[in-house]
């Protein structure tokens, strides 16, 4: 399959170029642009993501454009930005999936259209490469992985059997699902879980599922919440019934906040991924790939259980992306 | 004279929202044009109705729920529920048009119960298909324990991608289709008149002989039919299933009526208009995307338009006070 | 009568546990215009309403040529031609007359509607009620009478054995109240048995053969016209005679004006419009249907923004704002009470105070003072209510219209402009309201009246503003020489 | 007799919800004893409360602009802007005060844009409100840039969490509070005797002296005015702002408004039922969330409930018949 895609990626140069010609007679510069399709806007992780991209490519003198799903994060609106793109011819994308085989759909018009793609953050799913016979360069980490480093964590850190309370993503979305089950795979039998509820990734929600469960589960030590947001409410819920000795909390994102609660203690940790590291390698790889050279085909950006001990460390890094 | 004066003032009022939408493709046509970008091509042309075409439909169903003088807020969920339901059914290798079939059949069965509570139970519409939105979000992720489904036969894409003399989506026909269906209907059937003098005056209708409640169910019964549609023609454009899809697709479809000019008390509107509302909607995503204003300016500026373009529409309302 | 065309014995109904039909019978030969008469709140309306199938009866036989009807839908009941027109109409204002005219019984093959055919039919149920509108006009944007021309339209379409009138004439005017009898007695020739309900005892003569007499959900009696008067019926009715002489007024200070209106415009539906208001008169306004009385009253209260002219309150210009006008002391009562005149969702109670609130507000509304005085208005207008809390919708006709009547009788206004007060109010009341309006005038208030009843309009006012065709053609002294046909007369042709 | 047997009738009918609350309740209360779980605690009702507390201060200007025929979609985005604007005003080291103070201002202004829209410029409040839950979602993100806010001094948290008497939390007296006074002022002031009259007849009270257009004005800055009350009920709750929060509160309020018997035709309604609506829903959620339901069937659960204690409500109309 390799050599059958490669010269595919061959053909879709070609007719890269043949735009390129095409452009040329609208625009007065040479300037290539880059189509950046982020699966929202509306969270810091994202926006952090779409800077990387953002700062790499006006580095690089490219133009890019940044559009977005709303908060729903659907397949549907990302192929409709993703049409509009291609209408406006945009060199080459830089796509974070709203789940992991839902853009089949997209994929294939960009195929046809031969703009070459780079998938950051979420996987696009080997089927769904397979189906649409392409392949795709991705850069980022897996969710799953990162969960299951916070159960092994937990699974280091806590006796058997610890009373535990999971709050869930939006239920039926990839992430959530990834999230979930590795986090239950690394704790293994460290964990006995007595609650999940889902609190669809928001504060509020997670405020009042942990209320709920703390009153039906005094007994309850530890929250492991699928994003920090959730995580964040959480907090609000322990503290309010004053029992922040008793019950610690996991994150999941590494949003500012959360590293701060983690700094001073509130937080036990939370898991880290790169989303800047994400955007930036998008847009080196993608002017390779406007060069006529290979991208890199996979790297993973990593993941990292942040506690107490490194989080001064981990702040540090995250200011060389402001 | 003042009649035939009278009589044009009420076309152009008609036209103000065809108008409406002339002036939004106008400013995106020049501005693109000065940015240097494509949006006048047929091809987008194209790509904006293919965009609208799933709310469009959905939204044949709430302009007649709407009509009637209710709402209908479960289309949303419902368009999620048939994506996994048909999914599962195709995953079952159900040939594609039986599985079409049981999806519209459960679509209308969801109108059905909503109508049946709507009529005979008096319970508001509102609070129905309020509660059925929930009802079918739950199912949706209940009977795919909440995962979504993918790997569909390419024959499923076709259904939305196929092009019509290798030029026109077929998914642009649909709706064109279903418009010249629907304004036949709502204009030159004993229907179409029923649907709107129960929404202008219940009693009225009644005592006048026509039966209400069979009509009242028979309007949610459509809307639900419509959702499934509308889900089926989803589940195609991305042959993908995701239980969450649809969520607050049920408004815009209400918004696209409204701004058509369907009016949210009942009794009155052209159903044609609605679908110059759902494209006056996506020409608005499309062409502030294309000349990539920025997510967050976006969402003022479409909030901004629609609020506008209505605006417009009323001047004589205005005037005549 | 074995040979009746209906039958109806022992009808039952009640609302909420509260008797309003007891017993009740009606008996209808074919070819016969039978009258039915009764006070407000008699129970007229609800036994068409049962008949019609509007309602379910709770006991009592229904017959029609000697065979019991069960209970029916309204549509079976337009099968088997019972056709009504309601007092209160049924029109669906946003579609057009001829569609209004032919709802329920569309024109048409299959499930297909002929909308040319239905407008050819239509004009011609149109031109025969005299209803001289494009059929494509909405009903929304006709006139009271309009609308009751329509209604009667839809009516006379069906096919029907039996049609039943209640209150057909109570907003239109003499010259199209004498085409719909010329319908009627159309319609009896072809055997059709025909329930006329009217509280204008005068017209009862003219088209009635035989009248049911109904008090209180109860059968009083029969008897034919022919062999009655109207003191007799009235004492059937109300149990006491009334008196109809004219009333005269001694109150009215010629050379106090309160009111002046001079060249008011609206639009292209008014022209030149001037008049004066005295100090304790009573000024009539006749004309026929959409003369535009209607207009003039609104332009002068600020309902309508005028588009000419001025209005002068005791020498100073009124503002257009009509909240302004209305604690200025000018009011209007619309003549459609469903439409302009009650909340019919709200209470008696909070349908009276609503325009005075500003007087029981200090700064909290005081409900004991509320409830005293709607109380007051109940007894004093014996509006037929279970209580204050009563929804209005679940009123009688003429109750309702008392209740607007009530609402504006308690505002305490120096100008009263009525338009159709007594709008289906039966014999006894509307004495009562004539008394109400006799005292404002002693109280030094002034009225403007305007009514489509030309025997009241001779009955109270002092003077006649006569309009047509948006103008006014005259303005008469209502002396001993004034009569209804002078008065037609300039409605109809203007003076010449 | 009769008139005695019709008042307890009209008592019961408006108890029904009560009833519903009370069904509800008692259900939980049982099955949480035998699952071994604790609901019926004094901690558990307050907190419950506490849950519906911001959504039914929404509740209560949903409901005004219900009665008076309109509807208002923007509540929910107004806190969410409300969030980042008084969270940028205290990282500005406003006084709590002085920022709540500008909050309320600036709520208030939405609010006026919108009555202005629906009275004087005749657009239908649909379309009004949704282009401001767009322009004032688009605004929250804007103004910093997407981020949340963070890092609150104690004294904010203790706008909601301070506890009266040691036991009683802040908000649940705030909810009583703010719905004495609107109870007050819709039943005993001529202002909400006017907003009833507007939503049962708008032309009625036009005619009747009814400054019907300062009306809907003032009505939908109330609404305004509560929205931001709830957002900076949440920005204190949270003690967090979050650009997004908020989305889809308009829902609930307008739901909570509904299941207490506001009619969206307008015109009639309890305002104080409407609190009873906002608590059901919250019990709902805290209830089943206690016994642990999987949310699949928490949806439908929820669904399925506020259709039945809706419909069981309408008995009455239904025998009318
Ligand atoms: N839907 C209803 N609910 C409750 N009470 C009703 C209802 N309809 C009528 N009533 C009561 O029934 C009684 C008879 O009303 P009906 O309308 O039959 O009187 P009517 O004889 O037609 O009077 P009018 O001359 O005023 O039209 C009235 O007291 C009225 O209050
Ligand atoms: N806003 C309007 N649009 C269209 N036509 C109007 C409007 N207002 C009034 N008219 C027309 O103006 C004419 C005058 O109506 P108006 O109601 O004043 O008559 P009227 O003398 O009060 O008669 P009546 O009350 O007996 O119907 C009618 O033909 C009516 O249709
Ligand atoms: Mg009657
Ligand atoms: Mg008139």
């Amino acid at each position: 399959t390799e050599t059958k895609t490669e010269t595919n990626g061959k053909n879709s140069k070609t007719e890269v170029k043949e735009n390129k010609a095409e452009i040329k007679e609208n625009k007065t510069d040479d300037q290539k642009t880059i189509g950046f399709v982020g699966m929202t806007l509306n969270n810091e992780y994202h926006i952090t993501l779409a800077n990387g991209a953002k700062v790499e490519a006006q580095a690089n003198g490219l133009k890019i454009e940044i559009q977005a799903g709303d908060q729903h994060a659907s397949a549907d609106a990302q192929l409709g930005i993703i049409e509009n793109m291609i209408a406006n011819k945009v060199d080459g994308i830089l796509l974070v999936p709203s789940s992991s085989d839902g853009l089949e759909s997209a994929l294939t018009k960009c195929k046809e259209a031969g703009i070459p793609i780079i998938n950051l953050d979420t996987k696009l799913t080997d089927s769904s490469l397979k189906n649409v016979g392409m392949d795709i360069p991705f850069y980022g980490t897996n969710n799953f992985e990162g969960a299951r480093l916070a159960g092994e964590y937990v699974s280091k850190n806590f006796n058997k059997g610890t009373k535990t309370a999971i709050l869930k993503g939006i239920e039926g979305q990839t992430n959530a699902a990834e999230r979930y089950n590795g986090f239950i795979k690394g704790a293994g039998d460290a964990i006995e879980v007595i609650a999940e509820q889902t609190a669809n990734w928001e504060v509020d929600q997670g405020y009042t599922a942990a209320q709920n469960i703390i009153s039906a589960n005094p007994e309850v030590e530890l929250f492991f919440c699928c994003n920090d947001n959730m995580g964040i409410g959480a907090l609000r819920a322990i503290k309010e019934a004053s029992l922040q000795d008793k019950i610690k909390i996991i994150g999941f994102d590494a949003v500012s906040e959360a590293l701060n609660l983690v700094e001073n203690g509130e937080f036990l940790a939370t898991v880290a991924q790169y989303p800047a590291e994400m955007g930036k390698l998008g847009v080196q790889n993608m002017i390779k790939v406007f060069q006529g050279e290979k991208a890199e085909n996979y790297i993973d950006t990593g993941t990292k259980v942040i506690t107490k001990d490194d989080v001064k460390e981990f702040k540090e890094y995250l200011k060389t992306f402001e | 004279m003042e009649i035939v004066k009278k009589k044009i003032d009420g076309k152009l009022s008609t036209l103000t929202i065809y108008l409406g939408l002339g002036v939004i493709f106008l400013v995106f046509a020049l501005t693109c044009k000065i940015l240097g970008k494509n949006f006048l091509t047929l091809n987008n042309l194209f790509n904006i109705i293919t965009q609208a075409s799933i709310i469009s439909i959905l939204a044949i169903g709430a302009s007649l729920v709407i009509v009637t003088g209710g709402i209908d807020l479960s289309v949303g969920s419902i368009v999620g529920f048939i994506g996994i339901f048909g999914g599962l059914l195709i995953k079952a290798e159900l040939p594609l048009f039986l599985a079409g079939i049981l999806c519209i059949l459960a679509g209308a069965l969801f109108g059905f119960a909503n109508g049946m509570l709507v009529s005979y139970g008096k319970v508001p519409p509102f609070i129905v298909t309020l509660g059925a939105m929930q009802v079918a979000r739950g199912l949706a992720l209940l009977i795919n324990r909440g995962q979504p489904i993918s790997g569909f036969p390419k024959s499923l894409g076709m259904v939305m991608s196929f092009k019509v003399f290798g030029l026109i989506p077929v998914s642009v026909l649909y709706v064109f289709v279903f418009y010249a269906i629907i304004v036949v209907i709502m204009g030159y059937t004993k229907f179409g008149r029923h649907i709107y003098s129960v929404g202008g005056n219940i009693n009225a209708a009644r005592l006048s002989g026509v039966n209400v409640k069979k009509i009242i169910v028979m309007v949610y019964v459509l809307s639900g039919i419509f959702a499934a549609i509308g889900g089926i023609m989803l589940l195609a454009r991305l042959t993908y299933a995701d239980p969450n899809a649809g969520a607050g697709y049920e408004m815009n479809a209400i918004a696209s009526a409204v701004i058509g000019g369907i009016s949210l008390s009942g009794g009155k509107g052209k159903i044609g208009n609605t679908l110059v509302g759902a494209i006056i909607l996506s020409t608005l995503t499309c062409g502030l995307q294309i000349m990539n204003v920025p997510t967050y300016y976006q969402t003022i500026v479409t909030g901004i338009v629609i609020v506008s373009a209505v605006f417009a529409d009323k001047k004589k309302e205005r005037q005549s006070e | 009568m074995s040979d009746c065309i209906l039958r109806m014995s022992n009808i039952n109904k009640s609302f909420f546990g509260v008797p309003v039909l007891k017993e009740a019978r009606l008996e209808v030969l074919p070819g016969e215009v039978h009258v039915l008469l009764g006070e407000n709140g008699a129970g007229k309306s609800t036994l068409i309403k049962i008949l019609s199938g509007a309602y379910t009866r709770e006991g009592g036989l229904i017959e029609i040529n000697g065979q019991a009807i069960p209970a029916i839908s309204p549509k079976e009941a337009l099968n088997i031609g019972i056709s009504v027109i309601y007092q209160e109409f049924n029109l669906i204002p946003d579609l057009p007359v001829y569609e209004n005219i032919f709802v329920g019984k569309e024109f048409g093959k299959g499930i297909f509607v002929d909308h040319k055919q239905a407008m050819e039919k239509a004009e011609v149920f149109m031109k025969k009620v005299g209803l001289n509108v494009s059929p494509k006009t909405l009903v929304k944007d006709l006139s009271v009478a309009q609308k009751q021309l329509v209604e009667i339209a839809k009516a006379i379409s069906n096919h029907v054995k039996i049609l039943v009138l209640d209150e057909p004439t109570a907003a239109i005017t003499e010259k199209e109240s004498d085409m719909l009898f010329e319908i009627i007695k159309e319609l009896q020739k072809e055997k059709i048995g025909i329930i006329y309900i009217s509280h204008r005892m005068k017209e009862l003569f003219e088209i009635g053969d035989r009248c049911t007499v109904m008090r209180d959900g109860e059968y009083v009696g029969t008897v034919n016209l022919s062999e009655t008067s109207e003191d007799e019926l009235t004492k059937m009715m109300v149990g006491r005679t009334v008196n109809f002489e004219k009333n005269i007024n001694n109150l009215k200070d010629n050379d106090q004006v309160v009111l002046e209106v001079n060249q008011l415009q609206y639009r292209n539906y008014l022209k030149d419009i001037s008049f004066q208001l005295h100090k304790g008169e009573i000024l009539g306004f006749a004309g026929l249907v959409g003369a535009g009385r209607t207009e003039v009253a609104k332009c002068v209260v600020g309902a309508l923004k005028k588009t000419g002219g001025s209005v002068k309150y005791k020498n100073t210009e009124l503002s257009s704002s009509l909240p302004e006008n209305i604690r200025k002391g000018i009011v209007y009562l619309s003549e459609d009470r469903k439409e302009e005149g009650l909340v019919l969702s709200h209470s008696v109670m909070d349908n009276i105070v609503l325009p005075n609130l500003s007087k029981l507000a200090k700064p909290f509304l005081r409900k004991k003072e509320m409830v005293c005085c709607a109380n007051n208005y109940i007894q004093t207008l014996r509006i037929k209510t279970h209580s204050h809390l009563t929804e209005v919708q679940n009123l009688s006709g003429g109750n309702q219209q008392k209740v607007v009547i009530a609402k504006w009788l308690y505002s305490e206004a120096d100008i009263c402009i009525f338009d159709e007060p007594t709008r289906g109010i039966d014999v006894g009341a509307r004495e009562e309201i004539y008394n109400i309006m006799k005292d404002l005038i002693e109280q030094g208030k002034s009225i403007i009246m305007i009514s489509s009843d030309l025997v009241e309009i001779l009955k109270m006012c002092d003077r006649v503003a006569v309009m047509r065709e948006g103008m006014i053609e005259t303005i008469l002294e209502n002396n001993a020489d004034l009569t209804q046909e002078i008065i037609l007369k300039y409605a109809m042709q203007g003076g010449e």
